[in-house]
């Protein structure tokens, strides 16, 4: 198994402020990852350093074998990151339809199968987006980054107010994706549903990371230590 | 407690503008203290148009509209006053003034009673389009002042002398600098109290986040009204300065040029820093009368150096040289 | 009288058209881009002059009217990467600085260049000449040609904002450049175009307008205040918005003009009645703006913020 | 039986064909939790922005603190006591933590039009709003700007901003949205002891925090209440099972 | 007995042509005279009355200039002039000369070198009812230059007008208004419509097809703009109080050196500024600036050879001039303007009585 994404050692400022001091994180190929933290850790900021929202300052970030310091955002993207970002981001003037649509790239995600993924979304095709209730701007906000048809999906809050059900089925489709080869980086809250689904815990805390290890070695003592459960 | 960088230097900027024209009369130079004075009146529109772009985030680009009328007051005051002709004579008699005071408060009360006008309809709308709406009352209230013959129509009116305050002598260029130098203190320390104030929290909240301010009880609408009101009075206010600085008035107050000038100021300056206006008033007419003389395409210097100080200094010449704000 | 009017209807029709030339590009980089362009005057400046040069060089119009397209869309896209590209992130209000410094800029650089004296312009041979239109009043060709070409002009614009993934992904930036960027899409290199679209539509608007008026330095700026009426009472953004805009100024402006003061003759003395209706007649547009915003804050069409 | 301090009798709007609200009616009684659950745009927003007169009803009563608050708007009927969260936080995001709090602080003091007396030193202000960034564990974090703060703590100052209205009754709109594990279980600790300051009308998709504080349930799907009742009702209730919880029951 | 003259004129904007015509006669002048006692400061006003006042302002207290000129604009001058007379300084106008300094408000500081506003509108009348015109439809800019255009033009028509126009000032397209001049039944059209407003008009009525002769007064004609209107200019009549074409020594040598000079032809303005300036080097060869009431009466003298032949002051110290027509033609490839006749004799202004000096 090779690593397809690999953060080692980044540091990250919101102008003087620090708030990543020394992550390390690695995804394989194939494999899904959970990012876990208490709030206000460096999750998100971790992923926009990722996704080249914001750029690092020491340390490393390497997607399928390229240095990703110098890329622009959407060069990344085009490596195949695809990103659900937190809160959702949705373009609120655009249907449903013209939101996947604004990122399609070729490959075997289309209009349709996201419409089998989530039915509802179909539904409301012709529907503006800041019109749609939460959980369905989640869930178009999924599908925009499937239509993408990214190597890598990172999810960050992705089941955020999303109703149990749905939640569930959510979880199924992210697993199926696993299933079928896609490498995922995932952040929740919900420790039970990642379980289900995360072959490896990367915590951090204050900006660095803690703890790394298979799912099964997270103990009660260490999730009650990192994630006050 | 330590005074901050911004702080130091508005002090810095108000000794200067005090200076200048001191040493100008030392010197002998009056017409360093006629650009002073100019520096001072319209520095004193930017601060009350900052009150709603700056503070409030009411991006006004009619404001010329009330500078214009504080301009008029006099104007129309003081011309009947010349004339010796009442302005209304039924039901009762009303004479014109040249006191600069009686001027002051018509021109207050006038601008105001617009202000309320005007907001009360263009506040319903946000964004662009309240920038829009303003420039369209500006442009009605122009092109009215261009068309109407009464008082001097596109060409204007002239006041001849300037108008009185007591104990000054306001034909002195120092004394009358000294006169509009106070009341743009004035201005600046009422706006700098107001932005700390109950109120200033409000307007600045109003700003952010109308839903929000809903939600907690307080009707964004009359907060905006309010500071909208406010800003159109002190720009009129330095609009009757400025028709006594230039001893005329003419629809050149109220055109969208004008209103564009002073927000070109409160830009240039930093959008919502207390001394903004008067620095970008300073920097524009330093760089104005500077240019202006040297080459014939001075415009084209001006306009490189403009865009100079907007690429690279986020926050204005205020934020350039103070650094940039942490929060409201 | 029946043919008087329908000629002002027509001219009515023809000023909101020739309005649209300008307004569409402003509404394309304002409402898609969500940016206030002072300059876009200054490109409409740009195309008008260099389709002067060009068809006094040449002696023809056509190539005029491409060397202007042309011009209009270099300086656009130049003005976009050089400093507009910078303000995205920021304040409206710094783009209104920036903007206006480049109209300073564009305009002392044309009169630098092309000197202080207005430059002849006409309309090209095959355009001249009227047409005799129903009740008998001749009416230009030349006019009847730009409202062709702003039909087309409008609808080839609906089709690319409302119907390309191109357009699609032009509208998703304003919403959220960062974003769109996330999902792979170049968007500097979009907005470029955008630009360059924009600037390019308000050149053609300069090389005809110029033709019917005078192609000096200031041009630009009455038309500019105008675009902005006529995008703001249709509704930011929106193409069909500006269509509508333009042709409601148009029609108010032309028939204000004709008919206010013929209205005010029924109260007062002829005199007084051109007068007042004249100045009634420069109001006009501006009342209408007033009123509609007031009845629809967000313009005809525009979508509540 | 006490009077219910908020009762919706035949609540309803309509979006377009949509109806996001049908007939809704329910109470709110002192001193306790009501949770709204439902799927994904079955109107439990819609129908807090209609309580909260963010949006007018279309038809339908809304009683609160006694008197029909129908024709109030949505400022006034925040000052009559009515103290919502957004679902997706809403804050000036430009203030400090603490100046959030000191808006609304001010807001219930009810002098807002106050030009002269500098408000940051103001304690009458500034020392209770403390008291709620404490309560909500957002103290250290009261000087930075809102917008900087994380996700998860942007939920919390929204309930401290709410808390500070120190209203009659609580609408809030998943509260727990955002927050961690940790922060989810000290969220619920905290609610259990708010109703007893005010009741809460509490929309949650958190089935444990749900489970744990409600007192009764209402369940919206398609914009109507198709069940109301204890935990227990409705955590056996298949048609709820179905549309709703699915394996969580 | 050094001279300072600050000349006050529209360098940039859209109407800066006048002004740099203005100062490019005024120039020339100063050149050809070679006087190292004048000096001359020149400021550009932007066309906005407030800088104007200000640069005067400067002008008298900081360089403390003698003689203000080069004002092109009646709403400037308004704004310059009355205070700037009142400081006992002398100016001297290229151009704008509004009737309220012609009249009550006339003052023994300001001299009127180029007319009084109101003259080439009342040759225009004058002109339309000696070809015989009778139903004439009338346009002018809606502001007082424009309303006095009107009222001048009337003053010597005494045909009937068959239709009265006030357009929005800085208007650009004149559609409606055509069709309100094709539909009126005119015999011809006077129109006001200086700068591009002009330009703008005529291009469009010649596109029209509408053929009813049009007359107006030079300003929409001058040389600075003909280029601009292109053919459809030609034919058109307008009433001018100098043409390149007057036949005198002076104007000829003017010319000539203009051209030489500038590359281009000399306008009405830049002959405006040309007299101006040797109004005012023949006043400094007979009189010292300091001696007030001396220097006045050489200026009132007018002693120069003007580009126009004769050249006397009036009362009010606004020349009393004769005003011809010119019809616009094409020489070679260039279009300008030619003598046809001449409209008013000795024509003074119609303030001149009102004015108590
Ligand atoms: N724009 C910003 N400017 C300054 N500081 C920021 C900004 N965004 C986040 N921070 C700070 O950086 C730290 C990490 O934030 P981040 O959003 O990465 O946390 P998180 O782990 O995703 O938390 P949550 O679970 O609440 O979403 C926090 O302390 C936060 O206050
Ligand atoms: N302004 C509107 N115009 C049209 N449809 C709307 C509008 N607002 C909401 N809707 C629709 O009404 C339905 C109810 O929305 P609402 O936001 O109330 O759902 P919700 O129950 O809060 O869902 P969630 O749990 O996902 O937040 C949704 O289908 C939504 O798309
Ligand atoms: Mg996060
Ligand atoms: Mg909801």
């Amino acid at each position: 198994m090779s690593a397809l994404l690999e953060v080692s050692g980044i540091t990250a400022f919101y102008g003087a402020s620090q708030a990543l001091f020394g992550v390390d994180l690695i995804v394989n190929e194939g494999e899904a990852v959970a990012l876990m933290g208490r709030n206000g850790m460096g999750k998100t900021t971790t992923i926009k350093t990722i996704c080249r929202m914001m750029s690092h300052r020491d340390g490393e970030v390497r997607f399928a074998d390229t240095d990703l310091a110098k890329l622009p955002s959407h060069k990344a993207a085009r490596l195949g990151i695809g990103l659900v970002p937190e809160g959702r981001r949705c373009f609120a003037r655009l249907s449903v339809m013209e939101n996947l649509m604004a990122a399609a790239r070729a490959g075997e995600w289309d209009f349709d199968r996201v419409a089998d993924l989530f039915p509802r979304l179909a539904e409301r095709r012709d529907q503006k987006a800041m019109t749609l209730s939460g959980g369905e701007q989640q869930m178009l906000a999924i599908g925009r980054a499937l239509m993408t048809n990214p190597r890598l999906l990172i999810l960050d809050e992705a089941t955020e107010g999303l109703a149990p059900v749905v939640r569930q089925e959510i979880w199924a489709a992210i697993n199926r994706l696993k299933q079928s080869g896609l490498s995922i980086l995932v952040v929740d809250k919900s420790l039970k549903e990642l379980s289900g689904v995360a072959d490896r815990y990367v915590v951090v805390e204050k900006g660095v990371t803690a703890w790394t290890g298979a799912v099964g070695d997270l103990t009660d003592d260490l999730a009650d230590r990192y994630l006050g459960v | 407690m330590s005074m901050n960088r911004e702080t130091i230097l508005n002090i810095v900027l108000a000794a200067l503008l005090i200076a200048v024209p001191v040493i100008a009369q030392i010197m002998g130079e009056p017409f360093i203290i006629t650009l002073a004075t100019k520096v001072a009146i319209l520095g004193m529109a930017g601060v009350g148009l900052n009150i709603a772009l700056g503070f409030g985030g009411l991006v006004s680009f009619g404001h010329a509209a009330f500078f214009g009328i504080g301009g008029y007051a006099a104007g129309i005051l003081a011309s009947h006053a010349l004339n010796y002709e009442p302005i209304m004579t039924a039901p009762f008699e009303i004479n014109g003034t040249t006191q600069m005071i009686v001027i002051w408060i018509v021109a207050l009360i006038a601008s105001a009673l617009v202000a309320l006008l005007i907001g009360a309809i263009t506040l319903r709308t946000s964004g662009v389009y309240f920038i829009m709406i303003t420039l369209a009352f500006a442009q009605m209230i122009y092109y009215f002042a261009i068309s109407w013959p009464a008082y001097g129509g596109e060409d204007g009116l002239s006041i001849y002398v300037r108008n009185s305050f007591p104990g000054l002598n306001t034909l002195d260029p120092i004394s009358f600098f000294a006169l509009c130098a106070a009341m743009l203190g004035v201005a600046i320390a009422f706006s700098a109290v107001l932005i700390r104030s109950r109120f200033g929290l409000a307007l600045h909240g109003a700003r952010q986040n109308s839903q929000r301010m809903m939600a907690i009880g307080i009707a964004p609408f009359r907060v905006r009204l309010v500071a909208f009101v406010i800003s159109a009075m002190i720009t009129a206010w330095a609009g009757a300065l400025y028709a006594d600085l230039n001893r005329f008035v003419s629809p050149s107050m109220l055109s969208w040029h004008m209103s564009g000038e002073i927000m070109v100021f409160v830009i240039l300056g930093g959008v919502g820093r207390l001394f903004g206006p008067v620095a970008g008033a300073a920097l524009y007419i330093i760089l104005e009368h500077l240019l202006g003389g040297m080459f014939e395409y001075w415009q084209l210097p001006l306009g490189i150096l403009l865009l100079v100080v907007v690429l690279f200094a986020r926050g204005g010449l205020i934020g350039l040289l103070a650094g940039e704000r942490k929060h409201a | 009288m029946f043919s008087l009017f329908l000629e002002q209807l027509l001219n009515g029709l023809q000023s909101g058209v020739m309005l649209f030339l300008m307004a569409s590009g402003l509404t394309l980089v304002f409402g898609v881009m969500g940016l206030i362009n002072l300059a876009h005057g200054s490109l409409y400046m740009v195309g008008a002059f260099a389709c002067a040069v060009v068809a006094a060089w040449t002696g023809s119009f056509w190539l005029g009217l491409v060397a202007s397209l042309m011009a209009a869309a270099l300086a656009g896209a130049l003005v976009e990467m050089l400093v507009i590209r910078r303000l995205y992130k920021r304040d409206h209000l710094d783009q209104v600085l920036a903007t206006f410094a480049l109209i300073l800029i564009f305009s002392e650089g044309t009169r630098w260049i092309f000197g202080s004296f207005p430059l002849f312009l006409n309309v090209p041979e095959a355009l001249s000449g009227t047409l005799t239109i129903p009740g008998g009043s001749q009416y230009p060709i030349f006019r009847l040609a730009i409202i062709v070409a702003g039909l087309i002009v409008a609808g080839g614009l609906f089709l690319l904002i409302g119907k390309t993934r191109l357009g699609t992904r032009i509208r998703a930036g304003e919403a959220d450049r960062e974003m769109i960027a996330a999902l792979g899409i170049n968007i500097d290199r979009l907005y470029t175009i955008v630009f360059a679209l924009g600037a390019a539509l308000a050149g053609l608007a300069g090389a005809f307008v110029g033709t019917t008026q005078s192609v000096q330095v200031g041009m630009g700026e009455p038309v500019l205040i105008l675009a902005f009426v006529v995008i703001v009472i249709g509704g930011i953004g929106s193409i069909k918005g500006a269509l509508v805009g333009s042709l409601l100024v148009g029609f108010t402006d032309t028939m204000g003009r004709f008919l206010l003061p013929l209205g005010f003759e029924a109260f007062f003395d002829p005199a007084s009645a051109t007068a007042i209706g004249s100045a009634l007649a420069s109001m006009l547009i501006y009342i209408v703006m007033a009123l509609v915003l007031f009845l629809r804050p967000s313009g005809l069409f525009g979508t509540e913020a | 039986m006490p009077e219910a301090i908020l009762s919706l009798s035949n609540v309803t709007k309509q979006f377009g064909a949509l109806r996001a609200s049908d007939n809704v009616s329910l109470d709110l009684m002192p001193g306790e939790i009501h949770a709204l659950i439902g799927p994904n745009g079955a109107g439990k927003s819609t129908l807090i922005k209609q309580i909260a007169g963010e949006i007018k009803s279309d038809s339908g009563n809304i009683r609160f603190g006694g008197r029909d608050i129908n024709e109030l708007d949505a400022v006034e009927r925040s000052r009559m006591g009515l103290a919502r969260t957004f679902q997706v936080s809403s804050l000036m995001p430009e203030f400090s933590v603490l100046q959030n709090v000191v808006l609304a602080q001010q807001s219930v003091s009810g002098k807002i039009f106050r030009f002269f007396k500098p408000v940051l030193s103001d304690a009458s202000l500034i020392e209770p709003a403390m008291a709620q960034l404490e309560r909500v564990g957002l103290a250290d974090r009261a000087q930075m700007r809102a917008a900087d703060i994380s996700h998860g703590e942007r939920r919390q100052l929204e309930m401290a901003v709410a808390l500070a209205l120190k209203p009659r009754a609580f609408l809030l709109d998943e509260p727990m949205a955002g927050m961690g594990p940790e922060g989810s279980k000290r969220l619920t600790g905290f609610l259990d002891g708010l109703r007893a300051e005010a009741p809460i009308l509490l929309v949650e998709h958190d089935m444990d925090a749900v489970f744990a504080l409600a007192d009764r349930i209402s369940v919206l799907v398609y914009g109507r209440v198709i069940a109301t009742g204890t935990v227990d009702d409705i955590r056996g209730n298949e048609d709820v099972k179905r549309a709703y919880l699915g394996e969580e029951a | 007995e050094p001279v300072k003259v600050g000349m006050i004129t529209t360098l940039s904007g859209g109407g800066a042509g006048l002004g740099i015509d203005a100062r490019d006669g005024f120039m020339l002048a100063v050149k050809q005279a070679n006087n190292p006692d004048l000096t001359v400061v020149i400021e550009d006003d932007q066309q906005k009355p407030d800088i104007a006042v200000q640069l005067a302002d400067k002008m008298i207290q900081s360089e403390k200039v003698d003689v203000l000129t080069g004002i092109i604009w009646s709403n400037l001058a308004m704004a310059v002039v009355p205070s700037a007379v009142a400081q006992d300084k002398f100016y001297l106008s290229v151009n704008a000369a509004p009737s309220q300094l012609a009249g009550k408000g006339c003052n023994p500081n300001y001299f009127s070198v180029s007319y009084q506003n109101d003259n080439l509108h009342e040759a225009a009348g004058g002109y339309a009812t000696s070809a015989g015109y009778e139903k004439t439809f009338v346009m002018a800019p809606n502001y007082p230059a424009g309303k006095d255009s009107i009222a001048g033009f009337k003053r010597f028509y005494l045909g009937d007008v068959s239709g009265e126009v006030y357009t929005k000032l800085g208007q650009t397209d004149y559609a409606a208004e055509i069709a309100q001049i094709r539909a009126s039944g005119a015999d011809s059209v006077f129109f006001f419509l200086p700068g591009g407003m002009g330009i703008a008009f005529m291009k469009q009525y010649a596109q029209s097809g509408v053929d009813i002769p049009l007359i107006g007064p030079a300003f929409s004609l001058d040389q600075g703009i003909l280029g601009a209107i292109g053919d459809a200019a030609i034919g058109i009549k307008n009433t001018a109080n100098w043409s390149k074409d007057i036949d005198n020594d002076t104007n000829k040598a003017f010319v000539e050196t203009f051209q030489a000079e500038y590359g281009r032809l000399p306008s009405i303005y830049a002959s405006y500024g040309f007299d101006t300036a040797n109004l005012l080097l023949s006043a400094m060869g007979k009189a010292d600036v300091n001696d007030k009431d001396a220097f006045r009466d050489a200026l009132r003298a007018a002693d120069f050879n003007s580009v126009r032949g004769k050249f006397i002051f009036g009362p009010n110290q606004h020349p009393i001039q004769d005003i011809y027509v010119r019809e616009v033609v094409k020489e070679g490839d260039v279009l300008t303007n030619k003598i046809i006749g001449t409209a008013l004799i000795d024509h003074a202004d119609a303030y001149a009585s009102e004015c108590a000096m």
